[in-house]
């Protein structure tokens, strides 16, 4: 105990010490930034105070971020403002002189009704606002799916399989058509619940497997270069802004 | 009646948002519209439980670890306050293998990140505009604590992608069956595809067989099976959601409606 | 794709984003401050005008709109290196063509022959005039039509198929959910990741350790949502029968309150309403990194034996899943975020694809009603498989005889599949 | 693994602690950083065709750039508006600055402070090269432009009137300009370029754009878009070009070079390490089988 605390005591003074000749020479503010970027990072090695302290750093300072957001921008103008437009005429001067929109009612009672579980009384009428919710979601998912993703992506899997090109075939063309049209067919194959995949059945339904792995061996290798630049960029940050050691 | 009353509802709002879609006439035209603003709405009131939430976790462990440490300081003997800032390191951060509520700290960050950047936001402290201005004016204190402190935090935790994909390849790229080899062969020529190396490795091949020159084959991978695989996925989950929208609507699927007895 | 289809599309494109500009700009009633093309006009050679000018109202909409069309100028035909170029063609319109001056409501673009001017009032009726423009200031109007009207419309044609299509698929998926609950056996095919569910809470409840759950990242308006939360609810009914610890971090309120819901039910049917404990399910932040960053906090510290991740993901789902993966975690994800999938894959046991995350809730519910409406789903694949069948074998029919009407009837088909 | 037989080191190697590739990995992108490792980039088509039209336009030439993003997006686009600019400078071409972004006319600026002013001193603000800034009106904007400038621009961005900049008096409308370059992939962005002044008005119209956008545009490619640069490797290559061919430019900062190294390497090192996991997989795998057969 005595040893580990005199170890710890002495990795805090150097890290103040070092935040303090830092700011000294750098300023507060990039500084903090240059810690709290090491402090994440020092995730990679292991759980630390260092990690711990920033991570509920940001959840404080995220939750409350997305709160403020939420009121100056949805609360304030979208609900107060059209249901009694004169009252936001300090924060919103545009929007005070439009008439009342009384519709506006409806959300107001909702996110009333969805407090009430905080009541000790019938905490279930916050079910109705969850109802609502759903409900909504459910009926306005259903029409965009439906019209987006499966309508459009069976529009566009039309292709024709031989594709002649002044009536010669243009073999390159014809060729991913056709990996097209058995990619599509055998990969809808694959996700057939009600039917055994067996026989001829089980063979397109392989054929579907390896269709989607090719799609998620693609899309992996494809998003190693935006991650790669992410951290460029906070190396660059780090050794470049914060160190002055890039050029 | 608990159950009923929301079923009704969930039915009632679910179809007549989806006839609504079908009739363009007022007021059916914009209703889809109107209540997804009203989500919205509804989400900030929501803030209350989850902001609620958030204060009742981290000043519950506040509060209880702050009395333990100083309970543990006490029992030490002596002058209780002064053994509490000699030993505030442990008493305070020693929550990471200790879990005798001696991680209050961290809580205590928590809750000043919180309070702090809601009074910022709220009062729209420092904004040059006063009261009318824009929240996030660039020089107001509520945009200096987003760039100068949840910038960093969140490009970091966004970078450290950087490192997992790295050692998830590694791990899971083994060509332990025809499907992973499958996965391992074509991320394995995409990413050769991105680097110079791609180019260099094939470039001696005849023009002839340009098709077969990694950055082509990994376009052509791309945007044809690729393609092909995502049309798949997006037609299952279109009737996959059909489906679940439906279940939900008619009331088959109300688990998350909770239950009549309680 | 077909060019011209393609060009009409960004035409509409144009013209509508044209037409909000020009509701920006000027009142409907008050003629245009600024005549973009009238006042750059020296006299120069007019171009020959638009002819057969009609004006319509716009079908399938909720008034306020009526569309122009016109066959175009003689002269618009295309670039021309001498002579007269048309650079499109501008709309005008008054409420009173011997009275009030027309005013610019929009401009086509050069080859175009149609306007959508959504800007009128269902109240009062318009004429329009379509003057053609050509590079040099030239001017040239047509002839002036109207009165015409706009209304609003009680059923959206440019809907059609996506309302018999949606019908075709509601009904089998009644239709099935009808029969199963009248006792008619279904087979199922078995989907591992739902099958490893219970043997995952099994191991969690040995070990004694906590099962994490993670319902994504979004609000309850995200239909993925709704599937992990009810997955959740299926989940949970293990585990209080099992009594493991379960721990749900959310990301939104919403969901924080319906997790709940959710959570308490599945106690109650299982008769041990006292054990749930509202501590369950807590909030972290809305924001996608801070609520990942307390997630992978919660997973070193905690060690769950078993993490869940169902619903919407974005980037997050690698620094999750990677850490979870790296304290030893069974790890069961399932999402409909293409871009996400493979990095579910690469690095979580089991993962539910796209589809079978929807399906997940009806597998575990085991009730014949619910897996019903799987059934139905297939039936919708069908539909769309036959649909893509008929159009490729038309298609590629059309292309090796090189007829005419072949070609016209897989267009059909495929246009039966438009979006408008 | 049998238990009790000592690990071998291909054991060791198919468990590799993850943090050991978390090391190579941080490692692969520290040093080129530090050392500032650049692999030559070969030009594309794609990217080769905008900087050939650039290069052979004659001197005195106009070309309008338009800056179309906001910072979330300038560590992406500005490498390729950097060398573009440099290259639009040496062929001594007019350069007129605008923006359909708000956040573009800063950026903009900026850009004039950091590279016209310092490096190109002779170039004149007004006479060779002009900010005349932002308008609203997105597309609607492009669409009135297209006819008449003046009709929506009266000043530049320092107040002047438009009609006492000596370099404004040969433009009447977007059809002035020889090549119009557009940047950002947003809305608005290069694809509303192409659509509204590009095709009716028939000026060729160039763009840089996120790498996240690139492929939605390389549909307009070649007919309607004279060429594309997406994303820092794209910048890298505009760069590369503009080194080779202009040897003063040899010391000029290259950001999407620079990236690009960081990038290479880091994707060499991820494939090497599926390559060792594979060696080791199927090592001890052998090893497991030989081993039961005994």
């Amino acid at each position: 105990m005595e040893r580990r605390a005199i170890w710890y005591l002495l990795g805090f003074l150097v890290v103040v010490l070092a935040f303090v000749v830092s700011t000294a020479l750098k300023g507060f503010y990039i500084t903090l930034g240059a810690f709290l970027t090491l402090s994440i990072l020092s995730f990679l090695y292991k759980d630390n105070i260092f990690y711990k302290a920033a991570e509920h750093l940001f959840v404080g300072v995220s939750a409350a971020y997305w709160m403020t957001m939420g009121f100056w921008t949805v609360l304030i103008p979208n609900l107060i403002g059209k249901l009694h437009p004169p009252i936001v005429r300090p924060f919103v001067p545009a929007i005070a002189d439009q008439p009342a929109n009384y519709f506006y009612l409806i959300p107001a009672v909702l996110g009333i009704m969805l407090l009430w579980r905080l009541s000790p009384k019938g905490p279930w009428i916050s079910r109705w606002s969850l109802a609502f919710i759903v409900g909504t979601t459910a009926g306005l998912n259903f029409i965009r799916y439906m019209a987006s993703d499966l309508l459009g992506q069976i529009n566009s899997s039309m292709v024709p399989l031989v594709v002649l090109e002044n009536g010669s075939l243009d073999t390159l063309t014809s060729i991913s058509n056709i990996v097209i049209f058995l990619g599509v067919f055998c990969g809808l194959i694959y996700f057939f619940f009600s039917k055994e995949h067996k026989g001829a059945f089980g063979v397109g339904s392989r054929i579907g497997i390896w269709i989607l792995m090719i799609t998620f061996g693609a899309g992996f290798g494809y998003t190693v270069m935006a991650r790669i630049s992410l951290l460029v960029g906070r190396f660059q940050f780090l050794l470049g802004d914060w160190l002055g050691l890039l050029g | 009646m608990r159950r009923q009353v929301p079923l009704i509802i969930t039915f009632v709002v679910g179809s007549v948002l989806i006839i609504a879609a079908f009739i363009p006439h007022y007021p059916f035209g914009r209703l889809g519209e109107n209540f997804s603003l009203y989500f919205d709405i509804i989400a900030v009131f929501a803030f209350i439980l989850g902001g609620g939430n958030l204060i009742r976790i981290h000043g519950g462990k506040f509060t209880r670890g702050i009395k333990l440490s100083i309970a543990a300081a006490k029992k030490t003997g002596g002058f209780w306050p002064l053994t509490f800032l000699i030993e505030f390191p442990f008493l305070a951060f020693g929550g990471l293998e200790d879990k005798r509520g001696r991680d209050w700290f961290f809580s205590f960050i928590t809750l000043a990140g919180f309070v702090a950047m809601l009074y910022v936001g709220l009062f729209k402290i420092g904004n040059p505009d006063g009261w009318g201005g824009n929240v996030t004016h660039p020089l107001s204190t509520f945009q200096q604590f987003y760039i100068y402190m949840f910038n960093p935090l969140q490009a970091t935790m966004y970078a450290l992608l950087a490192f997992f994909v790295a050692s998830a390849s590694y791990r899971a790229f083994r060509a332990k069956s025809p499907e992973a080899t499958i996965l391992l062969a074509t991320a394995f020529i995409i990413l050769l595809g991105r680097t110079p190396a791609g180019a260099y490795a094939t470039g001696w091949m005849p023009e002839s067989l340009s098709f077969l020159h990694v950055p082509n084959l990994a376009n052509w991978i791309m945007a044809v099976p690729n393609l092909a695989g995502q049309r798949a996925i997006l037609i299952g989950i279109a009737l996959g959601v059909i489906a679940m929208s439906l279940r939900v609507i008619l009331g088959v699927e109300r688990t998350y409606l909770g239950s009549d007895r309680e | 794709m077909n060019r011209s289809f393609v060009r009409s599309i960004l035409l509409l494109l144009a013209v509508t984003a044209w037409a909000v500009f020009a509701v920006a700009q000027d009142d409907t009633t008050q003629p245009a401050p600024a005549d973009t093309l009238q006042e750059t006009a020296p006299v120069a050679e007019a171009p020959a005008p638009a002819t057969n000018v009609r004006g319509e109202d716009t079908p399938g909409d909720e008034g306020g709109s009526i569309t122009v069309f016109w066959d175009q100028s003689a002269d618009d035909t295309g670039i021309d290196a001498e002579g007269i170029t048309v650079i499109g063609y501008e709309i005008r319109r008054t409420i009173d063509a011997d009275n009030v001056p027309f005013h610019s409501v929009g401009f086509a673009a050069p080859g175009s022959e149609r306007f959508e001017d959504a800007t009128t009032s269902d109240d009062s009726t318009y004429y329009y005039v379509v003057v053609t423009a050509s590079r040099d200031g030239g001017r040239a109007e047509s002839d002036v039509i109207g009165p015409v009207q706009s209304s609003p419309q009680w059923f959206n044609t440019n809907r059609t198929n996506v309302f018999i299509i949606g019908l075709i698929i509601s009904a089998a998926i009644l239709y099935f959910i009808a029969s199963a609950r009248k006792g008619k056996q279904l087979f199922i095919r078995r989907i591992a990741g739902l099958e490893a569910v219970h043997d995952a809470i099994g191991r969690a409840t040995e070990m004694g350790r906590p099962i994490l759950y993670i319902p994504g990242i979004q609000d309850m308006d995200d239909v993925q949502t709704v599937a992990g939360v009810t997955i959740l609810g299926y989940v949970a009914r293990t585990i209080a029968e099992y009594d493991t610890r379960i721990d749900v971090p959310t990301s939104r309120s919403i969901v924080m309150s319906t997790a709940r819901e959710t959570i308490k039910a599945a106690y109650i049917s299982v008769g041990r309403p006292d054990a749930y404990s509202d501590d369950a399910v807590h909030y972290v932040t809305d924001e996608q990194f801070g609520y990942v960053a307390a997630v992978d906090g919660i997973m070193v510290r905690d060690k769950p034996a078993t993490c869940f991740y169902m619903g919407a993901f974005f980037a997050e789902s690698l620094i999750m899943a990677e850490t979870g993966n790296s304290i030893g975690a069974i790890q069961i994800a399932g999402t409909a975020m293409p871009a996400q999938l493979p990095f579910f894959v690469a690095a979580c046991d089991y993962t539910l694809i796209g589809e079978e995350l929807f399906a997940a809730s009806a597998y575990l519910s085991n009730e014949p009603k619910q897996l019903g409406s799987l059934k139905g789903q297939d039936v919708g694949k069908l539909v769309a498989m036959l649909a893509i069948l008929a159009g490729v074998g038309l298609f590629t029919l059309a292309q090796l005889t090189g007829a005419e009407t072949i070609n016209n009837a897989a267009q059909w088909v495929q246009d039966q599949f438009l979006l408008n | 693994m049998p238990n009790g037989t000592p690990q071998t080191f291909m054991d060791k190697v198919q468990a590799l602690d993850r943090r050991v590739v978390f090391l190579f990995i941080a490692l692969a992108v520290a040093i080129p950083l530090l050392f500032n490792v650049v692999f030559s980039e070969q030009v594309s088509p794609i990217v080769g065709s905008i900087f050939e039209r650039v290069d052979n336009l004659p001197e005195g030439s106009k070309v309008l750039l338009s800056f179309d993003y906001s910072p979330s997006t300038v560590p992406e686009i500005q490498p390729m508006v950097d060398a573009t600019i440099r290259h639009a400078a040496t062929k001594n071409l007019d350069i007129y600055i605008m923006a359909l972004w708000p956040t573009g006319q800063n950026i903009a600026d900026e850009t004039i402070h950091r590279i016209l002013e310092p490096e190109f001193p002779d170039y004149q603000y007004g006479e060779d090269y002009v900010n005349i800034g932002y308008k609203s009106g997105n597309q609607g904007l492009i669409n009135v432009i297209l006819t008449d400038l003046k009709k929506m621009y009266t000043t530049d961005v320092r107040g002047t009137a438009i009609d006492s900049i000596p370099m404004m008096a040969s433009i009447r409308n977007l059809r002035n300009f020889d090549m119009i370059l557009a940047f950002g992939g947003g809305f608005p962005g290069v694809k509303e370029w192409v659509l509204f002044a590009g095709d009716p008005g028939n000026v060729p119209v160039a763009g840089g754009v996120t790498a996240v956008s690139a492929p939605l545009l390389y549909p307009y490619y070649p007919s309607q878009l004279l060429g594309l640069m997406g994303g820092i490797k794209g910048a890298a290559e505009y760069e590369a070009e503009l080194m080779r061919r202009y040897p003063r430019f040899e010391t000029a900062t290259t950001p999407g070079l620079d990236m690009m190294g960081p990038q290479a390497v880091a994707h060499i090192v991820i494939m090497l390490f599926i390559v060792i996991g594979n060696v080791a997989y199927f090592a001890t795998r052998k090893k497991q089988t030989t081993g039961r057969g005994a």
